[in-house]
């Protein structure tokens, strides 16, 4: 339905005007926030009711459209945002299954992180701002789910980027959220510069934005769509090559990274591509596949050795996104849907577990005068004494992650499993390391979230170990009720009631050639015997390294994606940088200061005029001084350096000095001696004439 | 070589060390000289160039007015050099430069 | 008089008064200024933008049109020649006036800081300002020359007298560049006055009346030159120095403009100037200044010599395209706040170039809007780095940290200004160059190759870069200031200072939102002007 | 019996008829004849008595000149075909008058001019010589006329070059001018002989002339045309004879160098446009542009017009001497005369009486400012003008206006001459094509472009910086009345109104009376 | 070969010969005495073209005053109280090639221009001389012939006041 005036707005669904009022709501929220935040003291409550507001009102649109049978949806209002060349580009809602339900989530985990909030963010002097940003998060990221077609999801995708962005350098006076925050944006922006090259193509093929025809005749420039939206999603999924962003997003207040960088914004790749796939190119399936199950395993092999307790369940995260994509690139979107829905569940309730034991841990801190990382897991140990609620919601959201029976992941991670190994069994051959890096990264999973608990929760506390006095433990502070809330609904939403209210134990029927029923039991049995190593290995407390420091670094570094893109990406382009700045100075510039000294030198001499003081000064001092001026090695790559020492500079000053010495030689013609006037004079009337001769006559 | 003939080529040649006179020499008055031999080589080819076209006479008449010309030039040329003389005590021409770039 | 010459008139009259007024009075000066410069803006949204609400779909819609005859020189044999104050304004004028009379009211009331030789200072600015709307709304190229290089002299003397360290060296450069692009343009104009005849006047008088007329100059929609001189220089096929003509005098208008763009290989001027100049100045230079080079090259490069345009407008794309990564790469590397702002213009200008080239309506309204918000953005930017200046004296990125703490005010303008000059949505960079983008795609089909619109999509990656580093650098982390100044003296934006700040990101913001304000006044010129284009391919 | 076989009564009876077509040359005579007489008289006693009169019969000619103003179409060539009183001369005559007038005033507010010996007589007397002079220059249509009225203003310029004679400088450039003026003059006078060898006739419209080129042979002649035309050269200063302009300029008392600075080169342009109308209908089918002598003259000039440019704009750049910059500017302004007056085909003639128009009116105030610069407040350096805007605002102001014009830059009657060149250029190439003219084009573009440099950098100098000098004299008087008097015409030629006097010059190109 | 060629011969070769001893000669008051030669022997070549009149005036305005004023000025600038006023040179090689290759490029235009192709008469302009510059000079040089007065009229002001000892001059002198 296209909406030409306010008036129409009367016409339009009241489920459409509620979705359309939330994003809106909550931008207004924003506003309000960041203008007069400060003024009512941080506006945290002003918050929390709104995101309550907007909570019920988008878990209204999730239960109507829920309740409407396929066949009525989508519900689809627009209206044109401008004209461009006499077609409309146009902005609008855009309701089904898919959207209202993710807006409920969004909605819904926004709120529980809001109330959690509350009391983890309520000392911060900046408060104002993280109430303001996370709106301005919700807002944007509700935008997304709601647009009605790729450019309008684009402008949300962006702005998600930049309360993303503004979230993680929350505490900007410190260095690593600074530079996470700043690399979060950048590889974001590399991934989108795939969306605006998806999105330069489809306008040009199909004139709209609408992902309603896209791939339709599957040819060379649909194959390109899939590839450069592919890689938009990646990007914002934290897929294989641009995951590197979202382990050092965790700089952040850690609710947001429970938000943010688990639940909700980095699904939004997961998002698009559910919203893509099913027309895709085959090709682009199988290389989204292949991409999603190696980030699995690679992400699952990183946690494995991680010490900080934020970064376990940001490769975490990561993991289960390979999971989903994969998912996707198998076939499975319906699972990879569920998972995606089950995940923000539980990683929200990771998250904000992890987040209550840091604030909890910072508390006892404060008390206790001790100082040590509080999120470094090797510091921790045996505090489900001390938080025996968040324990036990943990175990809830570990089992869940985990896939053990009853709870969410075991509904949605057996579907993608298997979805996996009919898609191997489909191609075969090669395919088949598919499911195996897909099964493998679900054991490992298992297995690195018993790590985790074990060394939280179990065993004794480590602290002392860490300097901290034998008042430590007992200056722990009670779980606020308002920690409580959202981690007791997160975990109620981590078991099956939400997902499969009547069979808990509900099989994936998923289409594969050779039934297996026993399949999903054998994936619960090999997470539980994850765990059970878990268990054993590190019944003793943290483990030292016995590893091959090179093998144990692969994992512990990320199997050095970040060093690998310093050196291949980021410092060859700053390089690049200082040498076209170089250049751009010396040698085109230069070029033109270089012509303008030719012209102003000639027939210098000796005997310097106040005229050629005055050329030099303005003119060819500059040159001279750049060339003069001691240059800062440190700062120039070694290359650089050369090139503009040996070549520039020889060129610049080689030039110059002929073109002196020429000037000199030639010495000037006004000389003051009258015969040689009269000889120049002489000689220009022979040397004119005979250059006619010579050009007339040959 | 015929009578026009060496007219033409004593008054090229008169002319030639005209030109080396002024290009040459370094006093003022010689140069000077040097410039009454140009003319004169003129009025040569003038005079020369009369016989040729002799139903007028406007060769001979142009010679008439180059000499009072001359007579002219040299007047002023020379109460010139006499002043220069009274400033640089010189009229050596490649002495006299304060005026150059 | 019509509306556009009391445009151009308020700013002379202003100017008058200045002149007048005693060089004492320098409060009255800056007030009689900042008075012209508001009666501009109110009198363009008064009286100039109700005649442009409702478009039609003629071609060429040029209105508000105000004709009188000048100069009529006679030729003999020729005929005669005819120059008219002609002036009149289509959608593409429109969004460059708008941007100007916005503009100035700001830079005039910057310039209220401006304490030496007050009287000469207002009297340059207001002579700008003149000359710059007059070049906007010229029809006449005679008129419009003029007007272009009347611009160079105030600006000579606003960036030499009151500017940087080497000040003079940067005029002159600025001057001596402009000048090399705008002789050459001279010469193409007499030429083109030469090969294009007056229909009306030429039936009314008997004899060949040649014209600077660019209306007469440009073909129909259908690509036809109805009043071209058969056999002239600039006709089709002619040839000079061995070359087709036309495309020769294309080339020549383009570097002509390209330098005012500034459009790399012939852009060093522009960091120079811009380092140098004053805050003020600084502003109008890249705000509006620049402006005019872009809009040479769509109306008079593309507009006159399309055929030629759209045969070579590969090279156009490819120099912008290089204008934008390079650019981009350069500014990475600058140490000075200002340097970089400027090679951020240079790499934001490049996408008017690409969109020019993509030929198509959406390219072409992406480079016309891309001017109007480079416009804003970029005078936002300027102040901002005058913030800076202003209290330390001092432009070295990395000689700030943390300034978030101190100046939270400030920052959330820069904030703003950053991310709507890397392109985010929701702010007016994104929409221009999302246009822009969209259009160099669809360009493939007038001859410009998709490597070039994607090579150009990693220019909004750099610029992301280059924007977050130097904001991660000066507003985050704990505050500390390590240069030559006095870093006691960086407090938070005064009332004034923010007055100066809020219209722009207003506009930055209500642009972002709502570009239709602005599209659908160009949006018949931009269609009108791909037809005509593509009557040539 | 008459010359060449008339009957002599006719003749004395056509030479009396042309008499009145020099009435006002006679009031101009009469006026120097008063003026001797009233120095002899009452020279000594009435100081102002002899600047007076020549002033007085200085507006008294150029009245004369307005009133008898000459028909469209002259009967008959005057006084046997030696001069041609058109209205090209007529208007060139005023150009010229105009300058002496200039010059007048200017020595009569000269204090060290007068202070520097017992009279001043003289120097208007020889003055109004020099004018009688270059009146005949722009009319004559005789190469032995032709040769006689060059010698009549270069004689007295000489002298006046030296007329400041306490100066050192002064009689120095007087040496300098009077040898290289003395030379190239005979230079100039042995090709006339050899043109009357080849043709015998001084007429360069008779039948004669260009049959007997045409049997002598195009390199012989071009040789001698090439001679002849360093003649015109030095007179207006062009490459490869310009090397008394710098010094001359340097040398000689402010009055006489603005004065030379324009006045002899309208009259040379006025001489070698006529002469080359006359050779251009004279040469026929003979001269055809495209081969020929006529090419070969093209090509001298074009070779002349590049190099003067050049090397004019090129030297200008290191001059700190501001009058000795203002010459090297001269030298680079005779290029852009050249290259109008190249452009015959179309109406380079007009281009160039235009030209030379708004030129009188910025080098000629170019000079009275340095001279006015340099008797109040002693700059002779550009330098020394440092920070001149503070204390003397219109002089800066003035001075932008006629660098701007002298660059050539909008919204200066500079402008309007460049452009002027450039459609004559065009046009000209719209005829015949020739690739020469538009390379000349683009020289006078580049060129300037480095002009701009030198001429912004007075304005520059005066804008930018501190002063050096303290005390600045007052601008006041009559020199600062007539600078600001000579900018209205800079900015009213150049946006106001200007197409009434090109129109007007187009009528004026000269008549060739065949 | 008549009496008349010899002496023509005689005359062209004294001319010649003066001019060239004139040239390399390093005393000036010799130059000036050749100078006079030179003068002379143009005069006498002038006779025989049949240029009578213009010889007489060759003599009287050259020899008698044009001279006068170059001896004159000889004496005044010369340092006579040294026993040779000698003067030296300057450029010496490329002036005297430039002057040769002018040479060549004269005989070349002699050569080539076709003057030569119709001999001189000078017996028809010798007769009544003097009767037809008379004529020439009120008729068809009326014009020039004026004009010269006045320049003559104008120089002879300036040469005077040129030459003329101001009193600053002489005051300068007495000091």
């Amino acid at each position: 339905m296209q909406l030409h005036s306010l008036s129409d707005l009367s016409q339009v669904h009241l489920p459409v005007l509620l979705a359309a009022a939330v994003p809106l709501l909550l931008l207004l929220g924003f506003v309000v926030l960041a203008a007069w935040g400060r003024r009512m003291n941080g506006g945290g409550w002003l918050a929390v009711g709104l995101h309550g507001l907007t909570a019920l009102m988008g878990f209204f649109v999730f239960w109507t459209t829920f309740n409407e049978s396929e066949e009525f949806l989508p519900w689809h209002v627009s209206f044109e945002w401008f004209q461009i060349g006499g077609k409309s580009i146009e902005m609008g809602i855009w309701l089904d299954h898919k959207s209202g339900m993710m807006l409920g989530l969004v909605t819904g985990i926004t709120f529980l992180v809001h109330v959690f909030s509350l009391s983890y963010i309520a000392h911060d002097a900046m408060r104002h701002r993280y109430w303001g940003y996370l709106s301005l998060f919700a807002a944007a990221m509700c935008g997304l789910v709601l647009a009605d077609n790729l450019l309008m999801m684009f402008v949300f995708w962006e702005l998600v980027g930049l309360a993303s962005y503004l979230l993680i350098g929350f505490w900007f006076q410190e260095k690593l959220p600074a530079m996470a925050s700043q690399k979060a944006f950048i590889v974001n922006r590399i991934a989108d510069a795939g969306f605006i090259m998806a999105l330069m193509m489809i306008w040009s093929k199909y004139g709209a934005f609408h992902w309603g025809g896209l791939f339709a005749d599957g040819d060379t420039t649909d194959v390109w769509i899939g590839i450069c939206l592919l890689v938009g999603a990646l990007g914002k999924s934290a897929q294989f090559p641009f995951q590197l962003w979202l382990p050092d997003a965790m700089a952040g207040p850690t609710p947001v990274s429970s938000l943010i960088h688990a639940a909700t914004m980095v699904v939004a790749g997961v998002y698009l591509l559910l919203r893509i796939a099913p027309s895709m190119d085959a090709s682009i399936l199988t290389l989204m596949a292949c991409i999603g199950a190696g980030t699995a395993l690679m992400a699952a092999v990183s946690a494995l050795t991680q010490t900080d307790i934020k970064r376990v369940l940001a490769y975490s995260t990561v993991s289960q996104l390979g999971l989903m994509v994969m998912g996707i690139g198998v076939g499975a979107a319906n699972y990879a849907f569920l998972h995606l829905i089950g995940h923000a569940f539980f990683k929200c309730g990771l998250f904000l577990t992890a987040g209550a034991v840091i604030h909890h841990l910072h508390h006892a801190q404060e008390k206790a005068h001790a100082h040590f990382d509080a999120q470094d897991m090797r510091f921790m140990g045996g505090l489900r004494r001390q938080m025996p609620l968040v324990f036990v919601a943990w175990l809830c959201f570990a089992a869940a992650l985990s896939g053990l029976p009853l709870f969410s992941g075991f509904l949605s991670k057996d579907g993608l499993l298997l979805g996996a190994i009919g898609f191997a069994d489909r191609i075969g051959g090669w395919a088949w390391i598919v499911p195996g890096a897909a099964i493998l990264a679900s054991f490992l999973t298992a297995f690195y979230i018993a790590r985790q608990g074990i060394l939280v929760f179990m065993g004794r506390n480590r602290a002392q170990g860490a300097g901290a006095g034998l008042d430590f433990l007992a200056a722990f502070p009670k779980t606020d009720l308002r920690m409580a809330l959202p981690l007791v609904l997160l975990a109620l939403g981590s078991t099956w009631l939400l997902f499969s209210p009547g069979n808990p134990l509900h099989v994936a029927r998923y289409a594969v050639a050779i039934e297996v029923p026993w399949l999903p039991w054998a994936f619960a049995g090999l997470a539980l015997i994850g765990i059970l190593a878990a268990g054993y290995l590190y019944r003793k407390g943290p483990l030292p390294n016995r590893l091959n420091q090179f093998v144990f670094d692969l994992s512990f570094r990320h199997f050095f994606l970040d060093p690998l893109t310093q050196r291949l990406i980021v410092r060859p382009l700053l390089a690049l940088s200082r040498l076209l700045a170089l250049i751009d100075h010396y040698v085109i510039d230069g070029a033109v200061r270089l012509v303008a000294g030719l012209i102003l030198r000639k027939g210098h001499r000796a005997s310097l005029s106040e005229a050629t003081d005055w050329v030099d000064h303005h003119l060819i001092d500059p040159v001279a001084d750049e060339v003069m001026r001691p240059r800062e090695q440190h700062s120039l790559s070694r290359a650089t350096a050369w090139l503009d020492q040996k070549l520039i500079d020889r060129l610049v000053n080689g030039v110059a000095t002929v073109v002196m010495r020429a000037g000199k030689r030639v010495g000037h013609l006004q000389s003051g001696k009258l015969q040689l006037y009269i000889l120049y004079t002489l000689l220009g009337i022979l040397l004119l004439l005979l250059t006619l001769m010579y050009i007339f006559t040959g | 070589m015929s009578a026009m003939e060496l007219y033409l080529t004593l008054s090229a040649f008169l002319f030639c060390l005209g030109v080396f006179l002024v290009v040459t020499r370094r006093n003022a008055v010689m140069a000077l000289l040097g410039i009454e031999l140009i003319l004169n080589a003129a009025n040569l080819n003038f005079v020369a160039f009369n016989t040729k076209y002799a139903h007028g006479i406007d060769g001979q008449m142009a010679a008439l007015f180059v000499i009072v010309l001359a007579a002219a030039e040299v007047a002023v040329a020379f109460a010139i050099v006499l002043n220069v003389y009274q400033r640089y005590k010189t009229v050596n021409i490649d002495e006299i430069d304060t005026l150059k770039d | 008089m019509g509306s556009l010459s009391i445009l151009l008139l308020l700013p002379f009259v202003a100017l008058l008064a200045v002149l007048f007024l005693p060089s004492g009075k320098k409060g009255l000066l800056r007030q009689v200024t900042l008075l012209a410069t508001l009666l501009q803006a109110v009198w363009f949204f008064a009286s100039i933008l109700p005649s442009f609400q409702n478009s039609t779909a003629a071609f060429m819609d040029f209105r508000l049109v105000e004709k009188l005859q000048w100069i009529r020189l006679d030729l003999g044999n020729t005929g005669l020649l005819n120059i008219e104050f002609h002036l009149a304004m289509d959608g593409i004028s429109f969004i460059l006036v708008m941007l100007t009379v916005l503009v100035l009211p700001i830079v005039a009331y910057k310039s209220f800081e401006v304490e030496k030789r007050v009287k000469v200072y207002f009297a340059l600015l207001l002579l700008l300002d003149m000359s710059m709307l007059g070049c906007f709304i010229a029809v006449d190229f005679f008129l419009f020359y003029l007007f272009y290089e009347f611009m160079l002299l105030p600006m000579f003397f606003l960036i030499g007298m009151w500017g940087g360290a080497r000040r003079e060296y940067a005029a002159i450069k600025f001057f001596l560049y402009t000048l090399f692009g705008s002789v050459f343009v001279l010469l193409i104009m007499v030429g083109l006055a030469f090969s294009f005849t007056d229909p009306l006047l030429t039936a009314e008088l008997g004899r060949p009346v040649y014209t600077f007329n660019m209306l007469h100059m440009m073909p129909d929609m259908a690509g036809h030159f109805a009043n071209m001189v058969q056999g002239s220089i600039f006709s089709t096929g002619s040839d000079l120095f061995g070359m087709d003509a036309r495309t020769l005098a294309f080339f020549v208008l383009l570097i002509g403009f390209a330098i005012k763009v500034p459009a790399v290989p012939v852009h060093t001027w522009l960091p120079d100037a811009h380092v140098e100049a004053s805050t003020p100045i600084s502003v109008i230079l890249a705000a509006v200044l620049l402006k005019v080079g872009g809009y040479g090259i769509l109306r008079i490069c593309y507009g006159l010599f399309p055929e030629a345009g759209v045969h070579y407008t590969f090279w156009v794309g490819l120099m912008g395209m290089v204008s934008i990564l390079y650019g981009a790469l350069v500014a990475m590397s600058q140490k000075d706040l200002k340097a970089m702002i400027a090679y951020s213009s240079i790499s934001h200008m490049g996408f008017v170039l690409l969109g020019i080239a993509s030929l198509d309506p959406a390219g072409l309204d992406g480079a016309v809007l891309q001017m109007f918000n480079h416009g804003v953005v970029s005078a936002a930017l300027f102040l901002i780095a005058g913030v800076l200046s202003d209290r330390t004296h001092d432009r070295e990125i990395t000689h700030y940290t943390g300034l978030w703490t101190k100046m939270p005010r400030y920052t959330v303008f820069v904030l703003i200004t950053f991310f709507a000059s890397m392109g985010l949505p929701g702010l007016n960079g994104f929409v221009s160059e999302m246009l822009v983008f969209l259009g160099s795609f669809k360009g493939i089909e007038n001859g410009l190759p998709a490597w070039i619109s994607f090579l150009s999509v990693l220019g909004i990656v750099f610029a992301a870069v280059y924007f977050l580093r130097t904001f991660r650098q000066m507003f985050f982390g704990e505050f500390s200031y390590v240069g030559t100044g006095d870093g006691s003296t960086l407090t938070d934006l005064k009332t004034k200072e923010i007055i100066l700040f809020v219209p722009l990101t207003a506009l930055m913001i209500v642009l972002g939102i709502f570009p239709g304000l602005l599209l659908q006044f160009m949006e018949t010129a931009a269609a009108g002007y791909a037809t005509m284009l593509g009557a040539f391919h | 019996m008459g010359p060449a076989g008339t009957y002599l009564p006719d003749t004395l009876l056509s030479l009396q008829g042309s008499v009145g077509g020099i009435l006002a040359e006679l009031v101009l005579i009469a006026g120097l004849l008063l003026a001797i007489v009233l120095e002899i008289t009452v020279g000594k006693r009435l100081r102002h008595a002899v600047p007076l009169a020549a002033l007085g019969s200085l507006v008294v000619y150029l009245a004369a000149v307005v009133l008898f103003w000459p028909p469209a179409r002259p009967a008959d060539a005057g006084f046997l075909h030696m001069i041609e009183v058109d209205r090209f001369s007529a208007y060139m005559k005023l150009l010229i008058g105009f300058c002496s007038v200039l010059a007048v005033v200017a020595a009569q507010q000269s204090v060290k001019l007068r202070i520097h010996s017992k009279g001043m007589g003289e120097y208007y007397l020889v003055l109004l010589g020099m004018t009688v002079g270059m009146v005949f220059m722009t009319m004559a249509r005789n190469l032995l006329m032709m040769y006689i009225a060059l010698e009549m203003v270069s004689l007295p310029a000489y002298a006046l070059t030296a007329y400041a004679r306490m100066k050192q400088k002064g009689a120095e450039a007087a040496l300098k001018y009077v040898i290289y003026g003395c030379f190239a003059s005979g230079l100039m006078l042995y090709g006339i002989s050899w043109l009357y060898g080849f043709t015998g006739t001084f007429d360069p419209l008779s039948p004669l002339f260009a049959s007997g080129l045409e049997a002598a042979g195009i390199w012989p002649v071009t040789l001698m045309m090439a001679l002849v035309l360093g003649g015109f050269a030095f007179k207006v200063g062009a490459l490869p004879f310009h090397f008394w302009m710098p010094d001359v300029m340097e040398g000689a008392p402010h009055s006489v160098a603005s004065f030379f600075s324009v006045a002899p080169k309208v009259a040379g342009f006025a001489m070698l446009i006529r002469f080359l109308a006359m050779l251009q209908h004279g040469l026929g089918a003979e001269g055809q542009p495209q081969t020929g002598v006529l090419r070969n003259i093209g090509w001298i000039l074009a070779a002349m017009a590049m190099g003067s440019m050049l090397l004019g704009n090129l030297a200008a750049l290191r001059q700190d001497n501001f009058r000795r910059m203002l010459a090297y500017s001269a030298i680079a302004q005779a290029g852009y005369l050249l290259a109008g007056v190249l452009m015959w085909q179309a109406e380079g003639f007009a281009v160039v009486m235009f030209y030379l128009t708004v030129y009188l009116f910025m080098n000629m105030a170019a000079f009275l400012l340095a001279g006015w610069l340099e008797e109040e407040a002693g700059i002779v350096r550009i330098k020394d003008m440092k920070g001149l805007s503070s204390s003397l605002p219109w002089v800066a102001g003035i001075t932008t206006v006629i660098m701007v014009s002298l660059t050539g830059l909008p919204p200066t009657a500079g402008f309007i001459a460049k452009l002027r060149l450039f459609l004559a250029g065009l046009s000209s190439y719209q005829v015949d094509a020739d690739p020469l003219i538009m390379v000349l084009l683009v020289v006078v573009l580049l060129n300037t472009v480095i002009s701009l440099f030198y001429y912004l950098r007075v304005a520059s100098t005066m804008v930018f910086g501190n002063p050096v000098i303290k005390t600045w004299p007052a601008f006041r008087g009559l020199i600062p009345l007539i600078l600001v008097g000579m900018t209205i015409p800079l900015i009213w030629f150049g946006i106001i109104s200007f197409d009434q006097l090109i129109n007007f010059l187009r009528e004026l190109s000269p008549f060739v009376n065949g | 070969m008549t009496m008349t060629n010899i002496l023509f011969h005689a005359f062209i070769l004294l001319t010649a010969g003066a001019g060239f001893v004139l040239a390399i000669s390093r005393n000036i008051v010799y130059a000036a005495f050749l100078l006079f030669v030179v003068l002379l022997g143009v005069a006498g070549l002038y006779i025989f073209a049949g240029a009578e009149f213009l010889a007489v005036s060759q003599v009287i305005v050259y020899v008698g005053g044009t001279l006068i004023v170059v001896i004159f000025g000889v004496m005044l600038t010369a340092k006579m109280r040294e026993m040779k006023p000698q003067t030296d040179f300057v450029n010496l090689v490329p002036g005297a090639m430039l002057a040769a290759a002018i040479f060549m490029a004269l005989l070349f235009v002699i050569r080539e221009s076709g003057v030569l192709s119709s001999p001189g008469n000078s017996a028809a302009i010798a007769s009544d001389n003097v009767h037809r510059v008379g004529v020439a000079t009120l008729t068809d040089y009326l014009l020039p012939f004026e004009l010269v007065s006045i320049l003559l009229l104008t120089v002879l002001i300036g040469a005077a006041y040129l030459s003329r000892k101001t009193k600053i001059e002489k005051e300068e002198q007495a000091t």
